[in-house]
């Protein structure tokens, strides 16, 4: 089993007439992915790898019956984008845009509390099940099927981490990216429900990094709710108060929130071994096992 | 993007919040003439992008041509926290029987607005925060409708606001928010809000920082960007030429990496083995051979930098590109500038192996390996 | 019993400072109303009619218990003080003032919809449960108590046919005056359930007018939910199409929707009788009993 | 409020919705001078507030400064619908290929704002929305984030517009809804919008009607309401001085009361009761003798009148003051103009029945009573 995506996910890509969207597109379908249509404005009619494009998404949805989306659309057009997808509407929303202004973002995030689509991102890999799809950028050669579900804010930093793991067959239910902005749709309390929830996952890897009060706010869920083990990892101990660390949202505020400190002693008092290596947390797993 | 103070002033003033009576000066001669049209006494305060300037001696009153003379002499041309003073506003001095802070920022835990009050204007607000967080009215915004009259209002009358002046503190507070909003505002904040003996209120301070994801849309602020910084870090501003996410740091070991959470995550191994990280810089995904050559210009150009880790883990970003970009970058020097240790993952990552020219490069199959080794050799150049 | 007030109800007074407010507060205190604080901005302190006056909605609830208020703040500022009512938060809010801009309304019905707070009104005469309180500009003594509910979206035509009522011993549950206006909070189904689950109230009268598909609506619910027998009655048969008759909310469009004729032919088809003069209203209920 | 089409296209105008070159003209000369300015061929339309201009010969094309001459001429002073003509719209004559139409108005029922678009524009849309609803998409909008522009591009693609003009169209959409919203409009519309054969697109048409109750926060609005319509009915207009909700009709029985309900209940009870109400007027809540005076004077000012039936029910209004204004009004005639029959019930009833001048008014008890007794005067002065 997995969480959020699957073989049977039926995918439609906006914003798949540009380089990225047709790039990945095909890296998605050569990976499995059931992409089935592409939405972009003007370019209804067309074909892009083989699949069909909608001038909406709506039209996508309604057509190929799409439940999912992943958004490659710039910046500048992207709060539009998933505001018109959350409306389609889909189950499930992936946006890998980068740079989208925060108060488009605060706006979608709105709106995102009336629907029941997960928004996963923005500025995010995306999220794979192992072997049967990935919506997203992400490597997929360096996943593998298995136990472990693995929820992170950064996306170089999940592939090292799931290098670790699949080097020592630790594979993974589903790996989601969460993205690394100040305000993303699925946080890390969603994901780790939805893990919770999933009888295959049998341990949960937590990636977190400094800023906001996101992994604080997963240590107490954890120790409220999880009975599956979560082991953890938070970048950003060397980071310097005041400096935005490449993520919008990896920053320690001059008051002294948003710690790596905080969150591993949250975590860690929360039960969840939190590794100094991503070395250490595939050995935090294979101990949870 | 941080606005300066004069340029805060400027667009809070244009929305019609008041401010006082200034002249931007770059000399001290400007300065005096300036004084000597708004009327003493007058403020000389320095422009530059850092907090505290006040008790850094970046502020001062003065009362006559000469006492103008003096302080805008001491201030033009001073280093305050590192920045070069090159400009100072010469302002009314406003004659305050009370200070109070208003400001508008967003609430990441919440995804929301927030909107604030306080009668405990002038000081250091992040302190106030944390002694006596009830001292601050606070007032989360719906982002669908904006801020309701009803919620400056209620704020505040929540932070204890003279009845006298509340209407006109919460007018002020609506307009902060809508110039937050309207201008893609991170931060807006007064601090102080002057209140004279006779009700006026008076922004004496301004911040305005603006999201830079939103300078696409918003040129006017984009512009305030170009009369920025004078003085800022040689190497901060070569990033920004190169479009780096760059955070210079005071250790010794230069670190280059793809994606903010793995480079955060090689900063903190190098701490873990017993180095001392000189930067965060990351090249960003699909970085082609120029960044790599320009990543590494950046690191080399830094002199506390004794030993270098490059640490790429593919995922759009392809090893082999990589491994060219550096091995291109490397083969201009006659002798390398400090030790290169190279660990590629993911994308290509066994062909990139391949094409680095290991003269010039120490090469690590993984992270914990080449930082460690990295770390060494920082440490054999420091003795 | 009644529905939604009663001499329980704590009532806060918006506008309480203006010659309106402070009028119909001395009038509702007389008819029983327990009417706690009045809320202006700026006259935080004062005392009208006995009662204190608070700078903010929220601090009157706070301080005084209220969980209901009456709004006499003009047109203007009208919008606001709805919104500031909602956030109290307060079970009821009636809004007497006329004239509030149609797309104030719009955002105000757009933030009710995520409450749990009745709105009754704007431009309409507030409610009444005889013999308990009333809240609004309603003359009390022409209602009595008993076991009819009555509502209506005009006010002067609901105090015609209480007067019918009440000079037959008909008396009432509660009578609520929902508004002329084409936005408006509690509508004629909100209503009807309401005294539907009333177990005192033991028939209905529904007066409405031309203008909206309301009154159909209402029919609709008549007939599928609806025990608790109904009367009827429709202003406006002679209302020409396209003018605008007083009630921004009664105008019979160009195309003829609207009409008091298609009304009640829906409501003759929810089986309810409805009446051609007020008169026949009341003899409708006396016969319904 | 309902602008003139010149000024609705001149709010578009600036908005930026491309609208035809275009002068106003009060004069033959002045419409010969636009449309020598402009160029051949021009349309000549009537500027009064009635639909179907087109039809009822409001609106010609004129090819040649003669053709001008003529059909300004022609239609200079006409009666349309019971408005004299007193301005034309001289206005550039558009080559189109096809007509569309664009839409905003509030959408009652849902209570929220609603956008359309159809591809069948250049006729009578609510004939269209009849015979074919889906010939008309629609998009209701959240009055809380306002259209979102994908909505727009939704509505012109669920209509069929050409993907040429697609965009354009859907910016057209966009720019109509942010006009109704800041001019807090009720309706808003374009029909037609015509498309070239080289797909430009022209709103040759442009209705803009403007919440009444939102006027004091649209100034510029307002403005244009003064510029507004220069032959209104008389009795109308009076009614607008007198600050009533009147309504004129075709029957001879007067009808006053107060509450929009109440008063239409009277006239369907003076029709039911055999009788044609001769208008709707309502003096509102609270009336004082002036207003109770003014209503008087506007009923009996109506020449159709045979006999006047005044009903109120008192809540905030109270009955003696409605008696004292109804003596005061008719003291003033020698002889009482046409037979007037008064019911009061409600606040201070019994003390205005006591009030009333029975010489001069007939007092009734209940509603019925009045309305057959009002009746029953109007058929004998009818006979």
């Amino acid at each position: 089993m997995s969480v959020l995506v699957d073989e049977e996910t039926r995918v439609v890509v906006q914003g798949i007439t540009g380089g990225e969207g047709k790039f990945h597109t095909e890296q998605m379908m050569e990976y499995g992915t059931n992409v089935v249509a592409g939405a972009v404005p003007g370019k209804g009619g067309q074909e892009v790898a083989g699949v069909p494009v909608y001038d909406t998404v709506e039209q996508a949805a309604r057509e190929e019956d799409a439940d999912a989306s992943v958004v490659f659309v710039p910046p500048a057009f992207a709060g539009d984008a998933l505001f018109e997808a959350l409306d389609a509407p889909l189950d499930l929303v992936v946006a890998i845009t980068e740079g989208i202004p925060t108060q488009d973002m605060a706006r979608v995030n709105r709106q995102l509390r009336e629907t029941d689509t997960y928004l996963v991102g923005p500025n995010c890999p995306g999220l794979i099940t192992p072997g049967e799809a990935k919506l997203g950028i992400l490597p997929g050669n360096i996943f593998s099927s298995g136990n472990v579900g693995l929820v992170s804010r950064s996306g170089t930093l999940t592939y090292q981490v799931v290098d670790n793991l699949t080097k020592r067959d630790l594979g993974q239910t589903t790996a989601i990216g969460i993205g690394g902005d100040p305000i993303i749709g699925t946080g890390f309390v969603d994901a780790l429900e939805l893990f919770e929830a999933d009888p295959d996952t049998h341990a949960v890897v937590m990636c977190g990094e400094i800023g906001g009060e996101d992994e604080e706010e997963a240590a107490r869920y954890i120790a409220e709710y999880m009975d599956t083990p979560v082991a953890g990892f938070i970048a950003g101990r060397t980071a310097p108060p005041g400096k935005r660390m490449g993520h919008a949202g990896a920053i320690v505020s001059g008051s002294g929130t948003g710690t790596a400190e905080s969150k591993i002693k949250a975590l860690e008092n929360a039960g969840v071994p939190v590794g100094d290596t991503p070395e250490q947390v595939a050995d935090h797993v294979e101990d949870l096992l | 993007m941080r606005l300066h103070e004069y340029q805060a002033k400027e667009v809070f003033a244009d929305a019609g919040i008041p401010t006082p009576a200034a002249e931007l000066a770059a000399s001290v001669d400007d300065a005096v003439a300036a004084a000597e049209a708004i009327g003493y006494p007058v403020a000389v305060k320095a422009q530059v992008h850092v907090g505290g300037r006040g008790k850094a001696g970046g502020i001062e009153l003065a009362e006559s041509e000469s006492e103008v003379r003096e302080v805008a002499d001491d201030i033009l041309g001073m280093d305050l926290k590192g920045y070069t003073v090159e400009r100072v506003l010469v302002e009314e001095a406003v004659d305050f029987v009370n200070e109070l802070y208003v400001g508008v920022t967003m609430d990441r835990g919440e995804g929301k607005p927030v909107a604030m009050v306080s009668t405990r204007g002038g000081v250091n607000i992040e302190e106030v925060a944390e002694e006596d967080p009830e001292a601050i009215a606070r007032e989360h915004i719906d982002p669908a409708f904006g801020m309701h009259p009803y919620q400056a209002r209620r704020a505040v009358y929540e932070a204890g606001v003279d009845r006298d002046i509340a209407n006109s503190v919460a007018r002020v507070l609506q307009t902060l928010y809508q110039v937050w909003e309207d201008r893609d505002g991170s931060d807006a904040e007064i601090n102080p809000l002057m209140v004279t003996a006779d009700d006026e209120i008076v922004a004496a301070d301004a911040v305005l920082n603006v999201d830079d994801d939103a300078l696409f849309r918003q040129p006017e602020m984009a512009e305030y960007d170009e009369e920025g910084e004078f003085s800022e870090d040689e190497l901060e501003r070569k990033a920004d030429e190169y479009g780096f996410d760059y955070v210079r740091l005071s250790g010794n070991v230069g670190i280059i990496g793809n994606g903010a959470g793995l480079v955060m995550t090689t900063l903190d191994l190098v701490d873990y083995y017993g180095g001392e990280p000189a930067n965060f810089l990351d090249v960003g995904g699909g970085a082609k051979a120029e960044r790599i050559s320009n990543a590494l210009d950046m690191v080399f150009s830094d002199e506390n930098v004794d030993a270098v880790v490059f640490n790429i883990f593919g995922g759009i970003t392809r090893g082999d590109e990589v491994a060219r970009g550096i091995n291109e970058a490397l083969e201009q020097f006659d002798e390398i500038p400090k030790p290169v240790v190279v660990r590629l993952a993911g994308t290509n990552a066994e062909e990139g192996m391949e094409i680095l020219n290991a003269d010039l490069v120490t090469v690590e199959q993984t992270l914990e390996d080449a930082v460690q080794r990295a770390v060494g050799y920082a440490e054999e150049v420091d003795q």
